[in-house]
């Protein structure tokens, strides 16, 4: 029994953590068929920004809740920063070229903003752990939940429903569900493609900084953080289908309670958990759990 | 058949040029030989990756400072001779990240293109596996600083290889050894490692000593997550359910911190004492989030755990007026393993009378004693080739007056009680139950 | 003579859709059949069913007396089946000689992966046979253009001539001429069909325009809401009411719209 | 018509297997790992040709390299063409398995599966402890029929060895891209409809191209085992998969040759980078790369710029 809740509330903590992870990829993807690898960096930016500004915030003895909201705010102002430049200053030019060198050019900027991290923070490790340790926490049973942890389900759960209501009820989210239908009919509709690339990409590189600002607390920000995450948003994002919200949730939520099940009782196993669990369903949904396949037109 | 299929190999020649091209460039980087050439040290450690942060800089800064002070002719007695035997030294820093096939190809480099005098570095055991037959193969002296592996040369004998800091078992040994003197009716341990060969070694080890040491104690949990992993919480739940009396890891740096932080948030240490073989290298970090209590080594007696003699208060003081933080387990070692190069070569200089050769150095290298800022080093196993030292385990507090981390309750455990002989290899010395163990 | 394709009681559903149901004929070798209907009517899918892009969900198909029913694509194309496309399928970065080259190399070769690693893609028979098709086709001129620069008439020319490239017994043409001007639709027509005549090919060919299915077929399928409402000469299909009403439009609905 | 070709590539060969004894050491070793991994490279151009990118590549260069340590540790088989042969057919093996699955994806789907396939390679060889887990065992020396040659001869012999290697290879591939299955990469990246309706199966044409790829990749391996003498779990992870795509796209799909000249230009530009700045030489690779990409289309071989011009065409 204790088991079986302490599987399910972590396999929830971690699902939360997949989908804040995954979300802005699987977004980016969804809209503009670019699967971004500079994601990584998005998130270990918005990890060291987070960082940042809890150094600065702290060390003034401000308020633990301001220091949260002011370290996600920084994290997402860096985000959105790098995806700026990013977007307007690279991807622009290379949008219509083929979906795998895109990849290759997203590569290659992961790898030079992997060296700017060390350039503009240095080669050590960060901690903010402040907003983690005044949550503090609370005892179920004979298992001590953190109060964070329950938080970042929240946020997780709130952004889903959030997505979800924004893609089918708000002006932009229609604008953006014909966009990720085909491209060209909504062009040919007078939808402009652009500016919808610029701006999704744009809440795409908010979301991944997003996700590495709300992780920060939990971690040790460190060199290299954003390459393991990279690896771990894409398998959960093509569990899911590539580019569905619904997808990247419920990918998020079959790894996150295949591997709390295998930490408990086979942990053997859970280093190849999510990769297999990823094999398995793409040997038999070639695309995904939530995508059709496009049918061939003759 | 123009287009659809391709005309082999036009540009194959480009690929001569290429490579005859830097050939000439090559040429033409070696310097017409001055007068006295000074003695090129290649330095190998992470200065990119996870790896970098607690390891690889460390290391770095560590061989800077005493490269420079050695040049300077200003560290202690008996290390006050201006570099290595009054010739000074150059240095040429490497990254070691990358493939092992890259790590290999620089070695190369640094022994045949920058024709350096000896190769000190490496963090991780793979590299060290690696180069080891190639130093062999090449004659080139190399020094190993950090990585921990005893495969090293208890696979095999090696000529060329020297790695003066103790290698991993005593990790291991000196951790289980303090964990039983403080909780002698221990029952039930959990570990959690990281999954790859240090975790699983790490573990193995200790695992190992605990069956000798406490027959009694049992393994609950065994827990080996992915390297890098940083969300614990399926493991902390794990662990929460456990009635465990001790958790052993061998977590570094930025998994130690997140896996602390997570767990002590979740009142974890407070159900069972952490050992963190390695917990040295963050305490400077974590400060107050590291729970009173914890059991704390630090690969050796480096750090707070060195013992105080001039050496050590020098080092401490020329690596904190340059860096503003004490140095970690991984400065000190990089400090002993220059050391131990400086005396060997002096040693075979003053022999010679005059520049020695590289099978000069070895020969004087092997089964040297000498003193380093952690303590007496003893070139022991191996043929001479491996040191031993003495180690250390503290539990840590947190002072809060001082606003500084402290030891407390260190116990230092002689060189001879911690590692296997010189005839046993660590594996066939744990299953034998420790003989001839000094303590 | 016994026919060379033969259908019986073909049923295709996409879940309840039903798109063609009850379709069963027999062409006799060399015979020119023109299919007409309206958009959604099946003809489509019975051109898919009969080349394997669409496998049936009852009934079967006989070619040459042989059970062909759910084979693949290619398959069917190896034992004699060609057919070509809506929109033309060719290869828009290769020129036309190298589209007829591929198209020849494969009809070629044998059906084994390996032996086809192991020959070369441009043999002289190969060469041959490509060049021979596109003064058949009359593209010789347009032989070293690349095809996506090609004008939509080649192009449809160049899709027909490499589906003849394997010397298919039979060939299915999906609205030969859709996308074409009028002026040139004749034209096009002309080309096509002396080319498939001496080459004695079974022709079935999707077409839109009664009065080319008047001038080239020698019988019509005429398809009405998934099924085959009227099969006879050209001039007395054209004459039904029912074909009048529902395909041709020469006829407005009401008049003789009754449901079978 | 490619005569002239095959007479430069001969000649590039032979100069550089006699000039080999008077490069430096260093460049000698260097050269080795660079063309052993250049038969990888080669592998990715095949595929890369048909417009499919595996971001697992590096599951057939362990198999490969593994192949060759086990056979080392387990066996007394020494001969270095007969474990080279082993490795690649190892990995052949392999790709043929997995090739059952991996033929029927595309595009991204593809780059993905295949990089799920060498994560669980990877995990499987961390897990293996037996095997040294992530630091990997050492990889026994060779003998050439016999022959066991040390230091310098030894990396002079196992040059020439990958360089025979690379040559037969090379060969083979460029017939290969001549013949009706190779040649058709480019129609089925066009157009798999047409292709199957002309009577030939794309998923059967991809499996081949897999399965070659494989061998090549696990010959790469193989050679990079005996040149590195050592072998870890590295090998298998997506991050050594990318290294290899990032050769390719500098070298371009046009040519068989290009694939060399790509794995030696790096091999080099990375080494100096390490050389002369350490601490940012990915910064240097990553500009490399994207500089490439955005600037020199042309100087990546011809498959770039058909592919660049279908795209203008196409693109809204």
């Amino acid at each position: 029994m204790l088991t079986a809740f302490a599987i399910f509330s972590d396999g929830l903590v971690y699902a939360a953590y997949l989908f804040l992870v995954a979300v802005g990829l699987t977004l980016i993807f969804g809209v503009m068929k670019i699967l971004n690898v500079t994601h990584g960096s998005f998130y270990a930016f918005g990890a060291y920004g987070a960082a940042t500004a809890a150094g600065v915030w702290f060390d003034r003895g401000w308020s633990d809740a301001g220091g949260l909201l002011f370290m996600v705010g920084l994290a997402m102002l860096i985000g959105l920063a790098i995806g700026i430049v990013l977007e307007r200053g690279i991807l622009r030019f290379v949008y219509g070229k083929d979906e795998v060198v895109i990849v290759l050019v997203t590569y290659a900027v992961f790898l030079i903003l992997e060296d700017v991290i060390v350039l503009v923070w240095g080669p050590r490790s960060y901690a903010a752990y402040q907003p983690m340790v005044a949550a503090g926490s609370i005892d179920v049973g004979d298992l001590t939940l953190s109060n964070y942890d329950i938080g970042m389900v929240v946020l997780a759960a709130a952004l889903a429903a959030f997505g979800y209501w924004a893609l089918k009820f708000t002006r932009y989210g229609k604008l953006l569900t014909v966009v990720i239908f085909d491209r060209e009919v909504a062009a040919a509709y007078g939808i402009n493609v652009k500016v919808i690339y610029t701006v999704t990409f744009l809440i795409g590189a908010m979301l991944g900084a997003l996700g590495g600002a709300v992780m920060a607390p939990k971690i040790s920000v460190t060199l290299g953080i954003g390459v393991e995450v990279i690896v771990l948003a894409f398998a959960v994002v093509a569990i899911g289908g590539m580019g569905s919200i619904e997808g990247a949730l419920i990918g998020a939520l079959i790894v996150g309670f295949g591997r709390a099940a295998a930490v408990h009782l086979v942990p053997q196993v859970e280093l190849f958990v999510i990769y297999a669990v990823m094999a398995l369903v793409l040997g038999f949904r070639p695309h995904g759990l939530f995508t059709q396949p496009a049918p061939r037109k003759i | 058949m123009s287009r659809l299929s391709t005309i082999a190999c036009r540009t194959f020649g480009l690929a001569t040029a290429l490579t005859l091209g830097s050939v000439v460039a090559a040429s033409a980087q070696q310097p017409a030989a001055p007068a006295a050439p000074p003695i090129k040290l290649g330095i190998v450690s992470f200065l990119s990756g996870p790896a970098a942060s607690p390891f690889g800089v460390p290391g770095r800064n560590g061989a800077e400072i005493v490269i420079e002070a050695l040049n300077a002719g200003k560290a202690p007695a008996p290390y006050n001779t201006v570099g290595f035997a009054g010739t000074k030294i150059e240095t040429k820093f490497v990254d070691e990240a990358g493939s092992t096939a890259q790590v290999v190809t620089e070695f190369r480099n640094l022994v045949q293109r920058d024709q350096v005098d000896a190769v000190v570095g490496y963090i991780s055991s793979g590299s060290c596996l690696a180069v080891t037959p190639v130093a062999d193969e090449l004659k080139a002296l190399t020094v190993y600083f950090d990585c921990g592996t005893p495969r090293i040369f208890e696979e095999k004998p090696r000529k060329y290889v020297f790695r003066p800091s103790s290698h991993a078992t005593k990790d291991s040994t000196g951790a289980a050894r303090y964990l039983v003197a403080r909780k002698k009716d221990i029952t039930l341990f959990s570990g959690i490692n990281q999954n790859y060969a240090w975790g699983q070694d790490s573990w193995k080890d200790f695992v190992g000593a605990m069956n000798v040491l406490a027959p009694k104690a049992k393994v609950d949990k065994e827990l080996m997550p992915k390297l890098f992993q940083g969300e614990f919480g399926a493991e902390i739940s794990t662990l929460l359910t456990s009635k465990s009396q001790a958790l052993h890891s061998s977590f570094w740096d930025g998994d130690l911190e997140s896996f602390i932080i997570q767990s002590s948030a979740r009142g974890l240490q407070k159900r069972m004492p952490f050992i963190g073989t390695t917990a040295e290298s963050s305490i400077w970090r974590l400060r107050d989030k590291l729970p009173d209590g914890t059991i704390v080594g630090g690969r050796g007696p480096h750090g707070p755990l060195a013992p105080d003699n001039e050496l050590n208060t020098w080092f401490k003081t020329i690596y904190m007026d340059r860096y503003g933080t004490p140095p970690t387990y991984p400065s000190y070692q990089m400090a002993l393993s220059l050391l131990g190069l400086k005396v060997a070569w002096e040693k075979a200089h003053k022999a010679k009378g005059s520049k020695p050769t590289t099978d000069e150095v070895v020969a004087a290298f092997e089964n040297i004693e000498y003193e380093s800022p952690s303590g007496t080093v003893k070139m022991a196993l191996g043929n001479g080739h491996q040191g031993i030292q003495a180690t250390a385990y503290g539990t840590y507090r947190f002072n809060k007056q001082k606003g500084q981390p402290e030891l407390v309750d260190v116990v230092r455990f002689a060189a001879e009680c911690v590692n296997p002989p010189s005839d046993k290899s660590s594996e066939e010395w744990l299953k034998a139950g420790m003989p001839g163990a000094k303590c | 003579m016994s026919a060379i394709l033969s259908v019986r009681d073909l049923e295709k559903t996409f879940g309840s859709v039903v798109a063609a149901r009850d379709i069963s004929l027999d062409v006799p070798a060399q015979q020119t059949v023109g299919i007409i209907g309206a958009n959604g009517a099946g003809k489509t899918t019975f051109v898919n069913m009969i080349t394997g892009h669409l496998s049936p969900s009852k009934g079967s198909i006989l070619f040459e007396g042989n059970d062909i029913t759910g084979l693949p694509s290619r398959t069917i194309t190896r034992l004699g089946i060609s057919r070509s496309f809506q929109v033309a399928q060719v290869f828009p970065s290769l020129t036309v000689t190298e589209n007829m080259w591929a198209a020849a190399a494969i009809a070629r070769g044998r059906d084994s992966i390996i032996a086809r690693a192991l020959t070369p893609l441009d043999t002289p028979e190969a060469k041959t046979e490509a060049d021979a098709a596109m003064e058949l086709f009359q593209i010789t001129r347009y032989r070293d253009a690349r095809a996506v620069t090609l004008p939509q008439g080649v192009r449809k020319l160049l899709d027909i001539a490499m589906a003849v490239a394997g010397s298919p017994r039979v060939l299915l043409l999906d609205e030969p001429t859709s996308g074409i001007s009028i002026e040139e639709k004749f034209g096009l027509m002309d080309v096509v069909m002396s080319a498939l005549k001496t080459r004695r090919i079974t022709v079935l060919f999707v077409e839109h325009d009664m009065e080319i299915v008047g001038r080239f077929a020698d019988r019509v399928l005429a398809f009405y809401d998934g099924t085959v409402i009227a099969d006879e000469r050209p001039e007395t299909v054209l004459a039904n009411p029912r074909v009048q009403t529902f395909i041709s439009g020469t006829k407005p609905a009401g008049e003789g719209a009754v449901h079978a | 018509m490619a005569s002239r070709g095959t007479l430069i590539g001969a000649a590039a060969f032979a100069i550089l297997a006699a000039g080999a004894p008077l490069l430096p050491q260093w460049l000698v070793s260097l050269s080795t790992i660079a063309f052993a991994n250049a038969l990888v490279v080669l592998g990715l151009v095949i595929l890369w040709r048909t417009g499919l990118v595996p971001f697992g590549q590096a599951l057939f260069y362990a198999i490969g390299a593994y192949a060759v340590a086990l056979l080392g540790r387990y066996t007394p088989v020494r001969d270095v063409f007969v474990v080279v042969i082993a490795g690649a057919v190892c990995a052949g093996i392999v790709a043929y398995l997995v090739g059952f699955l991996l033929a029927r994806y595309r595009e991204i789907f593809f780059a993905m599966l295949s990089l799920a396939m060498s994560m669980i390679l990877y995990g499987v060889l961390v897990k293996t402890e037996t095997l040294g887990s992530t630091d990997g065992f050492h990889v026994e020396a060779g003998s050439f029929f016999g022959w066991r040659p040390q230091g310098a001869m030894r990396n002079l012999a196992l040059f020439w060895l990958v360089l025979g290697c690379c040559a037969v290879a090379a060969v083979l591939v460029a017939r290969y891209f001549r013949s009706v299955a190779g040649a058709l990469a480019i129609p089925v990246r066009d157009n798999e409809i047409r292709v199957e309706f002309l009577g030939i199966s794309v998923d059967r044409l991809i499996h081949l191209k897999l399965v070659i790829s494989g061998i090549l990749a696990g010959m790469g391996g193989a050679l990079a085992a005996l040149a590195v003498q050592h072998v870890d779990p590295q090998m298998a992870y997506w991050t050594t998969s990318g290294g290899f795509v990032f050769v390719t796209i500098l070298a371009g799909a046009g040519s068989v040759a290009a694939a060399f000249v790509g794995s030696l230009a790096f091999e080099l530009v990375r080494s100096i980078a390490v050389d002369l700045l350490p601490g940012a030489w990915q910064l240097i690779l990553g500009s490399a790369l994207l500089l490439t990409i955005l600037f020199l289309p042309e100087g990546l071989g011809s498959l770039y710029a058909r592919l660049r011009r279908r795209k203008e065409e196409t693109a809204p």
